[in-house]
């Protein structure tokens, strides 16, 4: 890249957290980020999210977890994670340092037990920000219900708001009548951003053993597939809310991110494509200083938000 | 840990049979440091579908330069691959995992079943090299002896002596690896290295345990990312939850999984 | 084929329905069956399913209606069809005599709309059955509210059922929080089967023009890409309600049906896939003839639920 | 109306340049039975990625046994069609819509844009053999020459006399096909057929308008199936409502079109 190029400005503000790009990480899908320093800066991303943390430790799901579907994939991972204590004493020391905002995804049973992270985080360095999983599908008391009802999501939101020093994201769940709704709900909750979505829940079936291809039986989608419904839920949501929206799904590419930042985004996570091309989220970055470049926009941030409706 | 993320130039693309193809690539970032049983994570394709990378053992290295993965045609993925042609670029990440701990102080016995037998010759040459003690003993197997030739020609090259075993009794003995294994005097310091289908792995480890003797196992699991990120390529363990076989494995010790689960 | 693969037993019934094979093309994605007649022979087929009809012709919306996305299609068609009048002395001469039972697709803006528009057919000889749009996402008025609110899903099958000498079936939205709640309420109305999905709500924007890429903005997302959504709602309506499942989304092929069918279908629509492969339809059928001679099954509707959970 | 599903052999795949490819199809089916205007729908992968099927015009036909498609590559689809060779088979429905109306009473005037140049060569063929009058007027414009020659050549052969025009004045006169047109003697009883660009159809539709002659167009849309089952296809129409371009078209009266609405 030229001088010139990597001089654009891409910078945007999430809520009181100013990021030098939009292009961040999907919880669950960039591990504790160390697993990519071989093949990309990490600081030359927006931020990293990291894995979804319980108060707990959780095992997660037996086998088989994953299977590939048509431009996409199921997991049923089942939110294995280390816990909040081991993540604060062994994982949070590997990330301190990388240069890069880390923004901590928590996931809980109950309200209380949301509130109970947020406030063991509330004491710890280098966090950028919380990222709240209201959304997940796939562990059965993952708060598949906090994320359906405006009123759980309102609670939650508020509970974790309360409790943290830095700014707040609540994930949404795509697996609803009326996402604006629940985003209306959050953002009434206090949250700082709303970032979606998080993966369509979805199933596969093997013909031949005829059982279903994840233990869990059900997983959860994401990928390009998704990506036509991660948008217009996107468009719907950021017209609903005045807070930041963070577009999620199905995002590979430049291309990709300006779509959902026409849409009304913000920012953006790459998820699914991570695996795919470990280096995705920096050629992203590369992608959309050209862009800005080529096109001399003064900002990024210019497209937020610019879809023309004719 | 070194990895790379490489478009590679396919050098040569051989069907050692119908459905068992070997493709030699030209890359000299993973041949230099590739391990026995570690593997690539390569695209099969330039589109989004089929969407993720497949993983392939490494089943050879030469020159410093060139390495070879050798498959079997068994979906979208590997069909795919198996029409790329001399001349292209694969996508290829890698290499990638903890392969076979070796030990030269001990004596060897390489057990493979069907494409299992992949990692093996890698493994062999690489036995035959750094330790100077016996040839390691080599036990293989397959369902036919069309399949099973073109896997085994590679060992007898290495001037090793191969006990084959067929489902069909085309070539070698009329039956499982299980039996010849059983038939064949294991040293007290010997290290059974294992991969081909579960049920195969499975006798041999209990084979293995019955008579104290150590066993590696390289395990097949579903794979999204093949690096730590998804953590999709569990397997159960002995001491309970699950190790990813993407990073801590695909070669494990058999006494650490638990081996009832599956 | 072999005279013993002809002679194996694919038939299933929907309700007071028999068809000759679970085989059923979609509707808005078969014209008026004869479209298809050089491509294959439509009698082969279980039935087939016509374009959407409404009470008054529609235009449908402006161009561009189509575009393509990872595995799939999004339509914004906007439900042009010619109206129930011309249907009726129009199309349904062409259907009368192409020896498959026909299905009606119907909506409507009210249910007084759908209800007359269901004693309009009930004139109509040659009808096997019509089917209930409450669910098109394409146009503003064009029924989103049926298919998300219990009560209006209700009111609408009622009104089509009281006034239909045929069988009922009603096709929901998979745009719901909880669809086993819909399905169970127009199973409340009378429905004698449920078909599902249609499509997802999903938008493409075109980011050199900054512009969405239907005129429409939004359109429904349709193919293989939705299949593990589809084949989930499937599998969770299935336990829900006792009339039969008609299963829809992402079908191309023999194996496909299978998997619907071990979900919990009895029946099943191929929609995107027709475009596709004009043939997909019969060689459907064939596949599944095909499975059951090798599988050495009594008859194709042992399929249906015989999911394995272990 | 007759349509085939066909696996298409083919037979030829020629670069005409960087991004102009020509392919030779072995298809007696359609080939016997094409007209001008008409269009197949490809296949362009084995994938469900691309999904659907794209569209392209019938360029010429030969021997009642082949037909060639004439395409750019400005996408996936096209990129992955350029990319087969030779000996492979592709999926092929067609021939679909209809296509240009001749009168051989009349005197002819075939204009071209681009790509859209492909099914005009077809037609100028037709019109030679059908048609004992004077041979058709050729106008055919592009951006460069290097994109138009390639597309003129075939023309030439033909023993026609092409007038052409290039947006950067390398072939041909310096500007738009437009302007040659308005320079060239069109006869009271002439049809002009079009197809290139949306602009150019548009201003040779007002053209032939002012002058009273008659002007028939070759519409592109986005098309799903191409044989009448999405009505995605559609173009507006000036009495009201939409004509769908796959089956009412893809050559339509340019009167009959709203030409506004766009
Ligand atoms: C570490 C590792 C090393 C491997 N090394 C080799 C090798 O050297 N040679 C070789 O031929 N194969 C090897 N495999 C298996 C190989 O990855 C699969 O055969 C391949 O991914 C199948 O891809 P496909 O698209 O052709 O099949 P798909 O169309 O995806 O599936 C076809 C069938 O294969 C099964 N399958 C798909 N992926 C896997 C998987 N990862 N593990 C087990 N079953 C699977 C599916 O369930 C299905 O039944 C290895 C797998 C792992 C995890
Ligand atoms: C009846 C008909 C006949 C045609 N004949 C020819 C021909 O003879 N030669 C030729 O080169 N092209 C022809 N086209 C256009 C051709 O179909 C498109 O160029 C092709 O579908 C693009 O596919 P792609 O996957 O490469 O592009 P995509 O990746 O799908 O898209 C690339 C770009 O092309 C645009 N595009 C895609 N499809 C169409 C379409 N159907 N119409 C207009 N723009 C489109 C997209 O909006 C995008 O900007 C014809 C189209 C029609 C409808
Ligand atoms: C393997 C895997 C694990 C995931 N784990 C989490 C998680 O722990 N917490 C969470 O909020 N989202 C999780 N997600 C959802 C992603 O963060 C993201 O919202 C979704 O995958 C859609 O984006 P994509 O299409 O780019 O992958 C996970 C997704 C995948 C594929
Ligand atoms: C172009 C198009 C038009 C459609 N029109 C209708 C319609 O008129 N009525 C209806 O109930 N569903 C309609 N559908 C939805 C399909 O019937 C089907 O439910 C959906 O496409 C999912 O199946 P598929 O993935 O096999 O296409 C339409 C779908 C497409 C792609
Ligand atoms: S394959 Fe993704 S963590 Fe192992
Ligand atoms: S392209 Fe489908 S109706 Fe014309």
């Amino acid at each position: 890249m030229g001088s010139e190029i990597k001089n654009v400005d891409l910078a945007v503000s999430i809520g009181p957290l100013r990021l030098k790009n939009p292009v961040m990480t999907a919880s669950g899908t960039f591990g504790y980020a160390k697993e990519f320093e071989p093949y990309l800066n990490l600081h030359k991303l927006g931020a990293v999210v990291v894995k979804g943390i319980s108060l707990e430790p959780r095992p997660g799901n037996p086998p088989p977890r994953i299977i590939e579907t048509p431009c996409g994939m199921l997991n049923a991972i089942g939110l294995e994670n280390v816990g909040v204590e081991r993540f604060i004493t062994e994982k949070m020391k590997l990330l301190t340092g990388i240069s890069v905002p880390v923004v901590v995804n928590i996931l809980g049973d109950t309200v209380a037990e949301y509130q109970e992270i947020a406030e063991r985080l509330a004491d710890v360095d280098d966090i950028a920000a919380i990222e709240v999983n209201i959304s997940c599908p796939n562990v059965k008391k993952g708060g598949v219900a906090f994320g359906t009802l405006p009123e759980l999501a309102t609670a939650v939101t508020n509970a974790v708001k309360k409790h943290s020093r830095v700014p707040v994201i609540v994930k949404l769940s795509p697996n609803v009548t009326d996402i604006s709704l629940i985003a209306r709900a959050v953002e009434d909750g206090g949250a700082d951003a709303v970032s979606l979505i998080n993966t369509l829940i979805g199933m596969a079936i093997d013909h031949k053993s005829r059982k279903p291809v994840l233990a869990n039986v059900i997983g959860g989608l994401s990928g390009p597939a998704i990506k036509p419904v991660a948008l217009r839920m996107v468009y719907q949501v950021a017209q609903s809310v005045s807070v930041p929206v963070i577009g999620i799904g199905g995002i590979e590419s430049a291309e990709d991110v300006l779509e959902f930042m026409l849409a009304g985004a913000t920012a953006v996570q790459i998820g699914t494509a991570n695996f795919v091309n470990p280096r995705a989220a920096e050629e992203t970055v590369e992608g959309l200083a050209e862009y800005v470049y080529e096109n001399k926009l003064g900002s990024l941030r210019e497209m937020i938000g610019a879809l023309v409706l004719s | 840990m070194s990895q790379f993320q490489k478009k590679s130039y396919i050098s040569r693309l051989e069907y050692l049979s119908p459905d068992i193809v070997r493709i030699t690539l030209d890359s000299p970032e993973i041949a230099r440091i590739a391990q026995p049983g570690q593997f690539v994570m390569v695209k099969t394709g330039n589109g989004k579908d089929p969407l993720l990378r497949r993983p392939f053992s490494i089943s050879q290295v030469s020159n410093d330069r060139y390495f070879q993965i050798l498959f079997k045609v068994v979906g979208r993925g590997t069909s795919l691959l198996a029409h790329c042609r001399e001349g292209e670029n694969l996508s290829v990440l890698g290499p990638l995992g903890s392969g076979f701990q070796v030990d030269c102080t001990g004596s060897h016995c390489l057990v493979g079943g069907g494409i299992g037998i992949a990692p093996l010759l890698f493994l062999a040459k690489q036995l035959s090299r750094i330790c100077t003690g016996n040839p390691p003993l080599v036990v293989l197997g397959a369902r036919t002896g069309e399949e099973l030739e073109p896997l085994i020609n590679d060992f007898k090259e290495l001037g090793l002596s191969v006990h084959a075993a067929t489902d069909d009794g085309s070539l070698g003995h009329h039956g499982f690896v299980i039996d010849v294994l059983k038939g064949l005097q294991l040293a007290a310091d010997a290290t059974t290295y294992v991969c081909g289908p579960h049920p195969m792995m499975l006798a041999v480890h209990l084979l293995c345990k019955a008579k104290n003797i150590a066993c590696q196992v390289s395990m097949e699991t579903h794979m999204a990312c093949g690096m730590g990120a998804c953590l999709g390529c569990i397997v159960p363990v002995e001491k309970g939850g699950y190790a990813h076989a993407c990073f801590e494995g695909p070669v494990f010790d058999a006494e650490e999984l638990l081996w009832e689960v599956k």
